[in-house]
């Protein structure tokens, strides 16, 4: 429509309050008819200083923060950040620890993935079944969770030198259950919107970036594989014994919307793979070594990073010897994978850059912080 | 009292003049257009109730000719609010009055 | 034709309809007008099948209120604010006498004509109309359809921007 | 026929048209002359709208609708209120009813008071025309299917008049698309309808329903084209899901009703399902067959077959809402003008080529089942070929993700699809 008549662009909000925006996010896009021309993005809105807060509290006492930075991927956050301290107080985790984190973070995966991948169809208009599916298989993930940690969504599972519980007796049949489920699953929902021509032109060709630009932006995760690069810390940077694990890394074809979603369906599939290994070879022996409550690390600093569902999932702790960090630092893959949107929405029509938001998967808690 | 031709020839023409009225006083082409359109429609009626109500050449000439009209008038609005569409992205006006290219 | 049903729709019709259009004349903003408008092309079609033409008083809600104004509609909202303005220029009350005596002379003719009624009120169906327009006026019916075809191409030519003109593949 | 079966007496309860008919004779002989058509007009509303459209928007619009898409998304829909949540709708109605209706400051008060009524009366309007049975019919008249199709166009012009009216972006998008998409699905929608004129030789709905009737034969067989495109044209105009760009919920936030609440967005709500059975009742009757079943009419009350056969059509936009993903505009309107329009001309040449041969050789009336085969056979090619020519490649679209066991750089896309190992 645009191009024909020349018209007066006008600037929209899409948020803080719109359905799409994944929490309080907000763009101001201008458009020229449905065609964006120019997009920005304003965030904030979510803002809790948290990395100021964690300084005024011990190492320990942080581990909740992390939770409700990402909070649709709580067990990752915690793995990042008990790594950083590990890494920087010296501490060695036990092998059953590292294989419980390796289960949870995984678990966790495939949890987010479920609510990225449905939210993002959502995006592309289908009237809430896709989510519902997920949702449904998402539940059966946090049900484990519950059971071993207690908490659904923010678990706090993680601790300084293990985790904190044990696994419960009857958690491994219900495990071993839900991955026998989850393969059907995933077929079920890409045989649901790969074959699904409205979906797949909603999808295919929208929000394209190249290889090149993808690295530029210094992306992560299924934004940056999706692009067609293979990279994951898994494997480029094994943390948690994952190099003993067999698993491939998904990469996509071109860079758009659609790639960024089978990529995701994808690794949903190799969580399983590794979840299913992680159980099968779960060593015997202590879930985590006795670390000092009154941590004071020595001085120095330390950067630990874990492939998180988003993305590069990066902690940075400076320690001054005191039972607190000296700073405090996060970098959150969602926060980076979005300075992308202006790449891949201006050009695109207002329906696109939706499809677009969906497809980086943000969490605002995690931009923000 | 139960209409006749009269009163539909009477409907329609008030309705002719009130439709020149808007096209020739409007200032904005959209204006004047639709002022056509109405005038058309008045056009219609009247045929219409000749058609009825007459005789002569009988009701199908008078339907025919609406069917025309009604053809002619969709072209002509067509074309016209093409037209209103790029005079406006030429000279960002579809004000008639400010249309004078011509008078120099 | 006869029957209080159809005197009562006929003033009524009246009623809606001159209002209508005197709303179109009268409303200061563009998208009001086009709404009257609309108000009276619906009016027209009752007027239609009052006078037993019902495949046109279809066709008449069909084509003018679905298609011609939403035309409309579409070239108001394409025109920006500064467009919507529906104001008259200096040449109102001219317009104003020169239709009113034009109407003052049309009444005069229609009160004065002595009209030949048929006694027997006629009616076409919409086939009769159909067999017509193929037979008799088949000709001008197919110079309709070019008449149509040519404001189609016509107006798309118009509309065309630059760029587009452009991107063509020669 | 056996003589106990249809009769025009008045106890017939199978056409419940022959009582309402003797009604308004007795009462045209004791009332003053033209009382009987206001009794008339007020009686096919209560008829035809009070006793079913309302409770059929209530009950399978909302209730129905709303359970077999919970069922669709593996939950249970609603089920508090009542017996299997059976009064959920009209304790959806009442909560409407108390709601505030807000009017923004800079609205355009008269337009958004007036978009909700107005947006009532087409759909009132368009049973009048539907055969509910032989004799259940409120207004036969002669052009019905042009009618139907004309006051459908209608509430378009209502849905632009409230996205106008807000003074808000969102609203304004949706007027905008609205108003594209009627522009570019009702010129396929009536090429469609014409085939189907062209097969019957009229416009009338009954004459219709009888033709296939005595041709014992849907029209949905013989005109299989016309039928899709009747079904994506009333989903579009509807603003059923795959189509609903108009209200967007995921894009424009609801596009014209952004800013109605209370029982002026419930008019909206109510009468779009309003129209979708009014659409569901039009398909049903030109395509489906309307009220006869193959003779079965003779013995179940011609009003349950049709309303049976109503609700399974709507069931189709209940299906499709709660599957398909929505399409983009752009995509929307090159369906309609690409896609849609050619199929439908196409569909125009075979039906009058198919017409012409009947009528010039005279032909039996069972030829009209080798032009159902023909024409379904036809009807896949069409689509089919004219896909493939518009550059439809499904088996050019990857369906699963290349997989890389090392960590590296930036894997090409090679001839095969895959990536190196």
């Amino acid at each position: 429509m645009s191009g024909i008549i020349k018209s007066e662009p006008f600037t929209l909000n899409i948020g803080p309050q719109h359905p799409s925006t994944h929490g309080v996010f907000r763009i101001k896009v201008k458009v020229d008819g449905e065609r964006i021309v120019d997009a920005e993005m304003v965030m904030g809105y979510l803002h809790r200083a948290m990395e100021k807060l964690a300084e005024e509290r011990t190492y320990t006492q942080n581990i909740p923060f992390t939770d409700r930075t990402d909070y649709l991927a709580s067990m990752s956050n915690n793995l990042g950040y008990v790594l950083a301290v590990e890494k920087l107080a010296g501490i060695g985790v036990p092998d059953r620890g590292n294989a419980i984190r390796v289960i949870m973070a995984e678990l966790q995966r495939i949890a987010s993935h479920c609510m990225a991948v449905g939210a993002f169809t959502n995006d592309t208009g289908a009237w809430q079944t896709p989510v519902m599916w997920c949702f449904r298989e998402r539940e059966r993930v946090l049900d484990l969770f519950e059971m071993t940690s207690g908490a659904r969504l923010t678990c706090n599972y993680m601790r300084i030198g293990g985790v904190a519980f044990d696994l419960p007796r009857e958690f491994e049949p219900a495990t071993r259950k839900l991955l026998a489920d989850l393969p059907g699953f995933i077929d079920e929902i890409e045989g649901l919107l790969v074959g699904n021509e409205i979906f797949l032109a909603r999808t295919r060709g929208v929000g394209m970036l190249s290889a090149e630009t993808a690295t530029n932006f210094s992306l992560s995760g299924p934004m940056l594989r999706g692009s067609g690069i293979a990279w994951d810390i898994r494997k480029a940077d094994p943390y948690c014994g994952y190099e003993k694990y067999d698993f491939q890394i998904p990469i996509g074809y071109q860079g758009d919307a659609f790639d960024r979603f089978i990529v995701r369906l994808e690794e949903m599939r190799q969580s399983v793979k590794i979840v299913q290994q992680a159980l099968d070879a779960l060593p015997g022996g202590p879930h985590s070594t006795h670390v000092p409550l009154a941590l004071r690390p020595p001085a120095g600093e330390a950067y630990a990073r874990v492939e998180g569902p988003r993305g590069e999932l990066g902690y940075y702790v400076v320690s001054d010897e005191g039972p607190s960090p000296y700073r405090f630092h996060i970098r959150p893959p969602s926060f980076i994978n979005l300075s992308a949107l202006k790449e891949m929405t201006v050009g695109g029509t207002v329906a696109d850059a939706i499809v677009v938001l969906g497809s980086i998967d943000i969490v605002v808690g995690e931009i923000d912080r | 009292m139960t209409p006749g031709l009269e009163h539909f020839l009477t409907v329609g023409a008030i309705l002719f003049c009130l439709g020149l009225t808007i096209a020739l006083s409007k200032r904005n082409a959209i204006g004047v257009l639709m002022g056509i359109e109405i005038m058309l429609n008045a056009v219609n009626l009247t045929l219409l109730s000749f058609a009825r109500f007459g005789v002569g050449h009988g009701p199908v000439a008078g339907q025919a000719f609406v069917v025309f009209i009604i053809t002619v008038a969709a072209a002509e609005a067509a074309v016209a609010l093409a037209l209103a569409v790029s005079v406006y992205r030429n000279r960002d006006t579809i004000d008639v009055d400010k249309l004078n290219l011509l008078r120099s | 034709m006869d029957g209080f049903g159809v005197t009562f729709a006929f003033w009524v019709l009246t009623g809606v309809t001159l209002v209508a259009a005197l709303g179109v004349l009268l409303s200061r903003n563009l998208l009001h007008a086009v709404l009257f408008l609309i108000l009276t092309f619906v009016g027209m079609a009752g007027y239609f099948v009052l006078l037993s033409a019902d495949f046109l008083g279809m066709a008449q809600v069909l084509i003018y209120v679905g298609a011609i104004a939403v035309l409309v509609l579409f070239a108001v909202l394409l025109t920006p604010r500064a467009g919507r303005d529906n104001g008259e220029t200096r040449m109102f009350l001219p317009a104003l006498l020169l239709c009113g005596t034009l109407l003052a002379v049309i009444l005069f003719v229609i009160t004065d004509t002595n009209w030949a009624v048929s006694e027997e009120p006629a009616t076409v169906s919409a086939a009769g109309l159909g067999e017509a327009l193929l037979s008799r006026w088949v000709l001008p019916f197919e110079l309709a359809s070019v008449l149509l075809t040519v404001a189609l191409v016509g107006s798309i030519m118009l509309v065309r921007s630059r760029e587009e003109e452009a991107e063509d593949p020669r | 026929m056996p003589a106990f079966l249809i009769t025009n007496n008045w106890y017939d309860f199978r056409d419940l048209g022959n009582l309402s008919g003797k009604l308004l004779d007795l009462l045209d002989d004791a009332l003053p002359f033209g009382v009987v058509y206001v009794i008339a007009a007020l009686l096919g509303f209560v008829a035809s709208f009070v006793i079913f459209v309302l409770p059929s928007q209530l009950f399978v619009g909302v209730y129905g609708e709303r359970k077999l898409i919970g069922r669709i998304q593996s939950r249970y829909g609603p089920n508090r209120v009542g017996p299997f949540g059976l009064l959920q709708p009209i304790a959806d109605a009442i909560k409407l009813m108390q709601k505030e209706a807000l009017t923004p400051t800079s609205a355009d008060r008269a337009l958004m008071y007036l978009a909700p009524i107005v947006f009532v009366a087409p759909c009132v309007l368009l049973f009048a025309v539907i055969p509910f049975g032989p004799n259940m019919v409120f207004a036969d008249i002669p052009v019905a299917i042009v009618y139907f199709l004309a006051v459908s166009s209608i509430p378009v012009l209502t849905t632009f008049m409230a996205g106008w009216s807000h003074n808000n972006k969102y609203s304004l998008f949706g007027a905008m698309r609205v108003v594209a998409m009627t522009i570019s699905y009702e010129l396929p929608l009536v090429l469609g309808m014409l085939g189907v004129v062209l097969f019957t030789a009229t416009l009338g709905l009954q004459s219709t329903v009888l033709w296939q009737k005595e041709m014992d034969i849907w029209l949905v067989f013989l005109q299989p084209l016309a039928f899709a495109i009747f079904f994506l044209g009333a989903s579009a105009e509807l603003n059923r899901t795959p189509t609903d760009i108009a209200e967007a919920e995921s894009e424009i936030v609801a596009g014209y009703l952004t800013e109605y609440s209370g029982m002026k967005w419930g008019l909206f709500y109510g009468m779009d399902i309003g129209y979708a059975i009014a659409a569901a009742a039009f398909g049903v009757t030109v395509f489906l067959g309307g009220w006869t079943f193959f003779g079965l009419e003779k013995w179940v009350p011609p009003w349950l077959i049709f309303i049976g056969k109503t609700y399974l059509f709507y069931f189709l936009f209940i299906w499709t809402r709660g599957t398909l993903p929505r399409l983009r505009i752009d995509q929307l309107m090159t369906f309609a003008w690409k896609f849609m329009l050619p199929i439908a001309l196409l569909n125009l040449v075979i039906v009058a080529t198919e017409r012409m041969f009947w009528v010039e050789e005279k032909a039996d009336d069972s030829i009209v089942y080798a032009f159902a085969l023909i024409n379904i056979i036809a009807a896949a090619a069409a689509i089919y070929g004219w896909s493939r020519a518009l550059g439809y490649r499904p088996e050019n679209t990857p369906q699963k993700a290349r997989l890389v066991s090392e960590a590296g750089g930036f894997v090409p896309v090679d001839a095969h699809g895959e990536g190196s190992k």
